[in-house]
């Protein structure tokens, strides 16, 4: 049960954070049809947040809501991928970030669709898919796109690739916490993700006219709670009311 | 007036809509491209100041409702530029006059939002007065303007509920958000007042608007009908409009009320208000970050044009 | 004494508020010596925080410390000028601003030392001017040497200028508050200090081959708490400790 | 061996310190540039994980003696710059590599702050090393870096009681606070151990090193002195050293305790730790963005030159 509110945090965490992150970008995008798509893009993940923390606080049973665990855990509890709270960078950065999340997120999802033994976790991922399978068309299409667009936009999406790779090897890195819920079949092993992913990654790259990097060295720790030093700032920011004015309601 | 105008004008007061591709008066088409194109702006700036607290809404529900209502005015944005290119103006032409300081946006988007309560409040004072302003719009005589407010009105009143509803919880709240509530409605209320123009006594464009139905009702006659529907709603959150002068006025079956400082109208018009230069230098920004993402989408485009052609001339 | 604690925070958080963001530059300034001064005036800054709002706290006579009153109070209960809240900008924003409101500062701790009928404000001024002295000599020295150096750092000197002059209109404006404690013959009547302010302006600017903006709008709002929409993100960042952890020691 | 290195290796046999001016081995020269270079870059890049929270600091108070904390590794950084320069390199050719990351920094730098008792952890953990590997440095035969080190020490180990004093208010707080204290100890632990260096059996230079007293002690011997002093500390705080093979060894009269992960030790001297990016990035923008700065005042120096060059010929 510890087990399945971690694995439940990791993935409320990790829709809350790159919904937070994409969310900085509302009113600030390229061209009007990029704000909107922005905007909703953060709101299906803020919608997904309340769901998966939803049912976490559930499995935890001790009162907490998706708000409390939203609002009101500091960053050593919080079990996002690293990749999710890295800075936005430029709009390559971000939707080459988005791509590479949603090309795992949906696989990740689809398992759980058809595998997992909860069927309160399989009725979430049927629900979020639908908007996950979207995020992906999008992401994957501006990838091709910009990668095989200008001189420019491609220069800055491989450089978007080069940044982001180092951090995207967490998302295959199994350890005890999700080998418990592996056994009791209600989630994927990560590394059996990896193939789908890959997948789809290298015939979008393919397209894009993108290298995809060699596999090297893999920043770790978000899924155990140790994470960038963003994080925090992210938190202080995002929870500051809730901290703030302790009890109100809103 | 020569007979084409004639005929206009009597298309116009018979409450006949004119079509994009109908002849139009070149000062309808002028004035109608500025109201627009400004009317747009307004919705594309008025992001930022909504924008500025999504990362910090309280729940997540609020920052769900947050962003929907951001993504809308983007929405509204889209639809009011293409209404304006049916007149024959290019979205990336009125932009360039935005960012050139040529055309204006509303003035109450200069305005910061400093705290919670503000997202109540722009909810509720001036999406409220906007709705004001376009409900007669709606009956515009420009097909594609009246259609498109048509659209615009139904979610505006909806993001107006919503923006009463955060009012409400925080005028019933904690000692500190009733507080905060009240700075918000003391520091929105004259800048909304002021959404409704000067005076129409001293705007020379709004008898020709008027009799073209590109406005329907006079300034002073909208701010009026806002202040009567406002005050009762102030006074059933228990908040305290800040004008000293307010009163009843059983004759006029109206509120009397104070003028706004029209000196601090016309110096936010100029660009001094407290974010006119964050607001404006956050659009510009935006933009001029965002050159290479739409050089590298048209790149693209022309590639696949090309290669498209290719392959026809193949076969 | 309403009046007096709130003139107070007026000095304690226009120190706190410039010296968070003059902390900002640390390790990152342009030079070596450049990272040794900013990170030394936020420390001399800090503990003008401490002085002016642990006196703030026990004229209050509520219990609250300095601490307390830097921490625990949310954007409307700040009484900064606007000024000081500004971002950094370029290192030439930073150092402008810097020597705008040193000059500011130095006029009014010296008329505090002089005199101010409260002899605890003399004795913080007398303690806080020695610094304050070196602050606006570094500063003043920097931007004569800026204003009058190669053409890029000319213009940007001059940008600065033009960016931060209408937020300098406050530091004179008088209010309620104020006429109060001017009766009192605690503190100066603001206006009384711009002489001395604009001849030191002036006489820098005209060495530094800068020009001096016309009077025009001046944004106004912070001593009475109304502030940019800055200073909330600022006070997310640094109160996050004290909000999250109530009541821990640290 | 030539007359004059058996005569310059009798002076430092003697405990003679060696001067600016004075003859002195390439190899010698080389060695120090490169070490005193290393640890001036260390001072410096060491600047941001612990800048990372004086805006975040919990008190006044810690807020302050943090900013004086950043403000000395600054200051050490002048003074190991002015030790370099007296070997002829000057402060821009040595920072110039390590933008380039033609030379390094200390590694320990490359890890994230993460909770304030990092703060603690790292005067602690971090300059408690530092220390140990610079306290013998004090007596190292070249003269300007024997006097840099005898000042940094007396500051660092000032720092080092700063830390433990955060510390203790972390592990004898709140159990929230006790957590942090024992997460900073469970990062921290391995990468200070590290920050000794491989075991000295598998370095070439160190014989060397140790000959012209650069090097006074084997990183082992370092190592375990630390080891020994620290075990007791952290047993005060009621904390955890995360190293199941930490047990007391009464025959050597020492802790025998777990290697670190030397591969991690040399992913993150390749550049692949968690924060080299940042670190540098920070360092290399901080420079570039200074450009401007450093060229305005190098203008004025230049026309204020000729002005006084200009006077004097008038006179």
């Amino acid at each position: 049960k510890p087990a399945f509110f971690d694995w439940l945090c990791r993935m409320g965490d990790n829709a809350l954070v790159l919904g937070h992150r994409t969310s900085e970008w509302c009113g600030h995008g390229p061209v009007l049809e990029e704000d909107i798509a922005l905007a909703n893009t953060a709101l299906d993940l803020i919608g997904h947040t309340q769901l998966w923390l939803g049912l976490a606080g559930e499995v935890e049973g001790r009162g907490r809501d998706a708000d409390q665990l939203a609002y009101l855990r500091d960053a050593a509890q919080f079990r996002n991928l690293l990749l999710v709270e890295l800075p936005n960078g430029d709009m390559g950065v971000t939707l080459m970030r988005e791509f590479l999340f949603d090309a795992w997120h949906h696989a990740c999802l689809s398992w759980l669709i058809a595998h997992s033994q909860s069927p309160r976790v399989a009725e979430i991922a049927a629900k979020a898919i639908k908007e996950v399978t979207y995020h992906l068309e999008r992401a994957s299409d501006l990838v091709v796109r910009l990668g095989d667009g200008s001189g420019e936009s491609h220069a800055r999406m491989q450089a978007a690739v080069d940044l982001l790779w180092p951090y995207t090897g967490e998302m295959f890195k199994s350890d005890a916490i999700e080998a418990e819920l592996v056994k009791a079949g209600i989630v994927p092993a990560s590394e059996t993700l990896r193939e789908t992913w890959e997948r789809t990654v290298s015939e979008i790259f393919e397209e894009a006219t993108l290298d995809m990097p060699e596999d090297g060295y893999s920043h770790l720790g978000g899924k155990q709670g140790r994470h960038t030093e963003h994080l925090g700032f992210i938190l202080a920011e995002m929870q500051f009311l809730q901290r703030a004015y302790p009890g109100a309601s809103w | 007036m020569s007979q084409e105008e004639i005929a206009f004008q009597e298309r116009v007061d018979r409450g006949e809509k004119i079509e994009p591709k109908e002849w139009m008066p070149e000062g309808y088409r002028k004035t109608l491209i500025r109201q627009i194109g400004q009317h747009a702006h307004s919705e594309i700036v008025g992001q930022l100041p909504e924008g500025n607290w999504i990362t910090r809404a309280p729940t997540l529900e609020r920052k769900a409702i947050l962003l929907a209502k951001v993504q809308d005015e983007a929405g509204h944005g889209l639809y009011l530029y293409s209404a304006a290119e049916t007149l024959g103006v290019s979205r990336d032409e009125l932009l360039e006059k935005l960012h050139s300081g040529e055309m204006k946006y509303s003035s109450i988007f200069n305005y910061p939002t400093l705290n919670w309560a503000d997202m109540g409040a722009v909810g509720w004072l001036v999406d409220g007065a906007a709705i004001m302003n376009q409900v007669p719009l709606q009956r515009t005589s420009y097909g594609p303007y009246s259609r498109a407010m048509i659209r615009i009105c139904k979610e505006e009143s909806f993001h107006q509920r919503q923006g009463y509803a955060v009012m409400m919880k925080m005028a019933f709240g904690t000692p500190e958000q009733k507080e905060m509530a009240q700075d918000a409605l003391n520091r929105f209320w004259f800048p909304a007042l002021m959404m409704f123009g000067p005076s129409d006594k001293d705007s020379v464009h709004s008898a020709q608007s008027m009799a073209w139905k590109i406005k329907i009702n006079t300034n002073d006659e909208l701010r009026q009908k806002f202040v009567n529907e406002t005050v009762p709603q102030a006074e059933y959150l228990g908040l305290t409009i800040p004008d000293e002068n307010l009163v009843w006025n059983e004759e006029k079956q109206g509120y009397d009320f104070s003028e706004p400082d029209w000196s601090e109208f016309f110096e936010v018009i100029k660009g001094n208000g407290p974010c006119n230069r964050e607001r404006l230098g956050a659009r510009v920004k935006a933009w001029t970050d965002g050159a290479w993402f739409r050089d590298g989408l048209s790149a693209y485009a022309e590639k696949a044009a090309a290669r498209r052609a290719a392959i026809v001339a193949a076969e």
